[in-house]
């Protein structure tokens, strides 16, 4: 199925068999849960936050070989990063997935390097949502953390 | 005529059927419109082509059907004006939108010592929702007065807005064809503190809106009188405010976690509609929307002055004192419906006669039996139009009004 | 095979589609079932030559619009043998039919110290409508647990009913496909004086139905999912119930006198129908009644279980251990609904997997989270078939889970 | 229009326009209100029944000519009649508005004499509900006299 390649290439379905950084964060790590309300999926998002980095990240919860992979990918790239650098890769990363217009904001250093294999999604509208909700709920605990 | 309305007409098949050999004359638009073609077109085409369902399966056809229910959505959400396509819910018909707003809105913001505003010219569905409720929640229900040429009678508002939490009112008289200051009226509402809920049930078909230059909270309105499909109504509401409303009906969709002990919800404006919606109806509204937005919806507009203005010189030139038109006399405050009176004869009976003629209009209290009693009759007989209506229409009208008075 | 199933699926268009060169196989009729052309053809044109507002106004066409809506209601009262068409109210979806339930019937006969029984295995439909009720008005819910076998277990109904007001229960999962024996739980209700109210969406489309055999007291389903159009459902109950009943949704047609101080409302069955009905759509449902009084729903029953047991035999024989069908394995006591898990691949995978061959099943919690939980899952797949389902069908989806494990 | 003479006999039109019986009755007279939700025809009947007899009974209230007429003929011809009786006219009655099927239990000397002129209206669904609504409401009065 030649298509499907496209949805599922290898480096998805790598971080999907080996997950890097799934686990839970005891306090006072912050613990964010997200769902997708359509298929049932669940992901909690623990992150420890020191002097505007983000010290560590880990991810636990059930969903699809995109969701599973995306949040893999998601806490590989965030670890050691800058808040706001953090939020410029969450949106370079909405842009790739269509969800956000590219409004030339986000700084041109910013790369998503194998995340860019997640593209493929956007020939899938409904698996979109299964590739952001580790990264929106990843935003949420940011914000509940900045306030 | 502004309109091309001979070309609008051929897109209507049931404007060219006929009873007894004759066309019929169909005045009876600010009950139900009929449909065009590409509304009829796009509801066949979805079935036949494209129906699965939305929202829930993520297949491709799925997805494709939810995209355009989704689609749809957008579309309305422009029509009207709205900041974003997340206030739109869809109903079943402006009657559900009002039920939706008094159980859910008012249910949650209504008690003992709290007012809402109305008007003496609301349709029932602005009227029963709030009685229902407020038989349980003891808030007072005031009444906005009409003048004596069937406008609102405002000079008081400010009074009757006094402590009030809402002021829900038609945008225009489905029985008198008044059409009410509607931006005015939400400033009002505004600055009393209340919000404004608009029934543009009449209005939406017939002019541009705007909601947000008119300063709504909340609009309802039915897709059956705007050229589009039955079974589904649409609710507009502020974000801020369905955010902070509670859920109206419970079930699929509308849910984000169940479990034995009780239920989150889900995101607007899936948390509004529970269950499977109304999806061909809602694709039939969205090409409705199209078509009105080809033809221009302030070209719909002056045509219908136009003809108001034809029908009101038509009528009383011939019938003079015989007939009674209960609404305004200036036809830029007034859209073209009128109801009337003819001589002492009974509106059914009127009714009956223009049917013999082909002539659709309709007998009764029009569901405002509260306007009726201060218009001071049981009925009106009402002749109702739209952007397919022309002078034909008019014409057989006056004709067959004749012959009620050969008859009675 | 009982059915002519090549000579029905040509009746229905939505089967030959094709997507990227190859037929689709609609694994997802629990969901929502594809309509036949009679369907579609009744609906346009109804639209095209039959329009016009129902219940209010007395010209002609109007008068046969409105017979034409309720000859629909007579049909699908006598689908159901109900006593009256009086007893069949239209409603926009099942949803709401239980929506009404709980709000109307629940509203006014549950308080704190009542008790309703439902099930572990109900649509969000027969579950979130009553606890949105029981967070105001304080009753207890109970819940009927299952066997290890996907079958109620039915073992401590007796003390469970005890107390109870209402025992609201699906006549068949839509996740296990498992048919419940509605009959014997009607009676153990009204036994221990308790209203029994089945949520007959999933069997109503598949079997025949009786309501006075059965012995219920109310009946809610979905247009949707019998060859029906969308944005219509029903809920029948019996008639001393319904004439007790307040009503749910106010506005017009539904009341017989409006003042400034409150209404009356109309006899049943309109009472409970709040505004412009979905016109079209109960036409369209009527013309699915025929079509499936036409077939035969003894026929569409005996043909589901043939189906049944060709696609246990052919899943489970290729498959084996990397297959669990969550439902009875006995095709007598199951309708032609399959939830699976497939190795440890995630459901979603599963039907993305299956929809690059156009098998379409539903991947998700199936609007029945209580039971996911139970069965120990966020989500499974969901392969539904009908009576224009076959075995090219179920091969197909058998073929497809190859490939899911070539990916996995 | 040839086809409304159908409807609107020379009869019918009589007695809408010099209706019998019109007014009111005081008490013991009992009074039983009708509508017609459709068109907002509202009526009165008053009934004075002595010893299963209608010793007097008149109507009131707003109608189309149809159910003016009609509650008129009405009243014209149960005057005086045993309350058996005035409940076989009804029922012939409503067998000729074609809502009650003839099972043969109505006595062959009961006649309707005028009122079969209302037979026209069965050509015109929407106008029954006016046909019938005075004896609709006649009928609910007399159950209630029993009772
Ligand atoms: C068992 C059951 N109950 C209720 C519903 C709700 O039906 P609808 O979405 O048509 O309101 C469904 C279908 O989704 C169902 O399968
Ligand atoms: C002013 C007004 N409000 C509300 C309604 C109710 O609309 P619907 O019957 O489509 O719910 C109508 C139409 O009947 C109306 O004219």
């Amino acid at each position: 199925m030649s298509n499907l390649e496209d949805l599922y290439r290898e480096v998805i379905l790598d971080h999907y068999r080996t997950p890097r950084n799934r686990g839970e964060l005891p306090p006072p790590a912050t613990c964010t849960e997200g769902t997708n309300p359509l298929c049932g999926d669940e992901i909690k998002i623990f992150l420890n936050v020191i002097d505007g980095i983000v010290q560590d990240v880990r991810f636990s919860g059930h969903g699809c070989s995109i969701s599973q992979a995306s949040a893999s990918m998601m806490t590989a790239i965030v670890k050691g990063k800058s808040l706001a650098d953090v939020r410029a890769v969450a949106r370079r990363f909405k842009q790739l997935m269509t969800i956000e217009e590219d409004d030339g904001t986000t700084p041109a250093d910013i790369r998503l390097g194998d995340i860019e294999a997640l593209q493929g999604v956007v020939k899938y509208p409904v698996r979109i949502k299964c590739a952001v909700l580790g990264w929106n709920t990843l935003l949420q605990g940011l914000n509940s953390t900045d306030a | 005529m502004t309109l091309n309305v001979a070309a609008i007409r051929q897109q209507f098949p049931m404007l060219a059927k006929q009873i007894n050999g004759k066309p019929i004359h169909y005045l009876d638009s600010a009950n139900s419109s009929h449909k065009p073609n590409c509304v009829i077109d796009a509801m066949s085409a979805f079935m036949r082509e494209g129906y699965a369902p939305i929202g829930r399966s993520s297949y491709t056809l799925a997805g494709e059907a939810s995209a355009a229910y989704e689609g749809a959505r957008t579309k309305v959400a422009k029509f009207i004006n709205a900041r974003s396509s997340r206030e739109v819910i869809f109903t079943k018909n402006a009657t559900e939108s009002m039920n939706l707003v008094a159980q859910s809105w008012g249910r949650a913001n209504l008690g003992k010592g709290d007012a809402i505003l109305l008007t003496h010219m609301e349709h029932h569905a602005n009227i029963v929702p709030w009685q229902m409720l407020a038989k349980e929640s003891g808030f007072e229900i005031r009444w906005v007065p009409l003048t004596k040429d069937f406008q609102l009678d405002l000079s008081s508002l400010d009074q009757l807005l006094r402590g009030v939490k809402a002021f829900s009112f038609t945008s225009m008289s489905n029985v008198l064809g008044t059409i009410n200051p509607t931006r005015e009226m939400c400033a009002a509402a505004h600055a009393a503190g209340a919000i404004a809920i608009v029934d543009g049930c009449q209005s939406v078909p017939h002019m541009a809106t705007d909601v947000q230059a008119l300063g709504a909270d909340m609009l309802a309105f039915s897709s059956h009188k705007m050229c589009g499909p039955t079974g589904v109504g649409v609710l507009w509401a502020r974000e801020e405010l369905l955010e902070a409303m509670p859920p109206f009906l419970g079930g699929g969709g509308m849910i984000s976690e169940v479990s034995l002990d009780g239920f989150t919800y889900a995101e607007l404006p899936h948390k509004f509609e529970a269950g499977t919606p109304p999806i061909v109806e809602v694709i039939g509204l969205g090409a409705a929307v199209d078509f009105l937005n080809g033809i221009g919806m302030n070209e719909v507009r002056r045509h219908e002055i136009e003809l108001t203005n034809y029908a009101y010189h038509a009528l009383t030139q011939r019938y003079g004192d015989d007939i009674t038109i209960h609404g305004p006399t200036n036809p830029e405050l007034r859209g073209a419906t009128f109801s009337f009176a003819f001589r002492d004869v009974h509106p059914h009976d009127v009714s009956q006669v223009l049917d013999q003629h082909n002539v659709c209009v309709r007998a009764g209290h029009h569901c405002a039996k509260p306007l009726m009693r201060l218009i001071g009759a049981n009925a009106t007989a009402r002749a109702s139009m739209y952007l397919y209506s022309d002078e034909s229409d008019v014409d057989a009208l006056v004709e067959a009004l004749g012959d009620v008075s050969s008859i009675f």
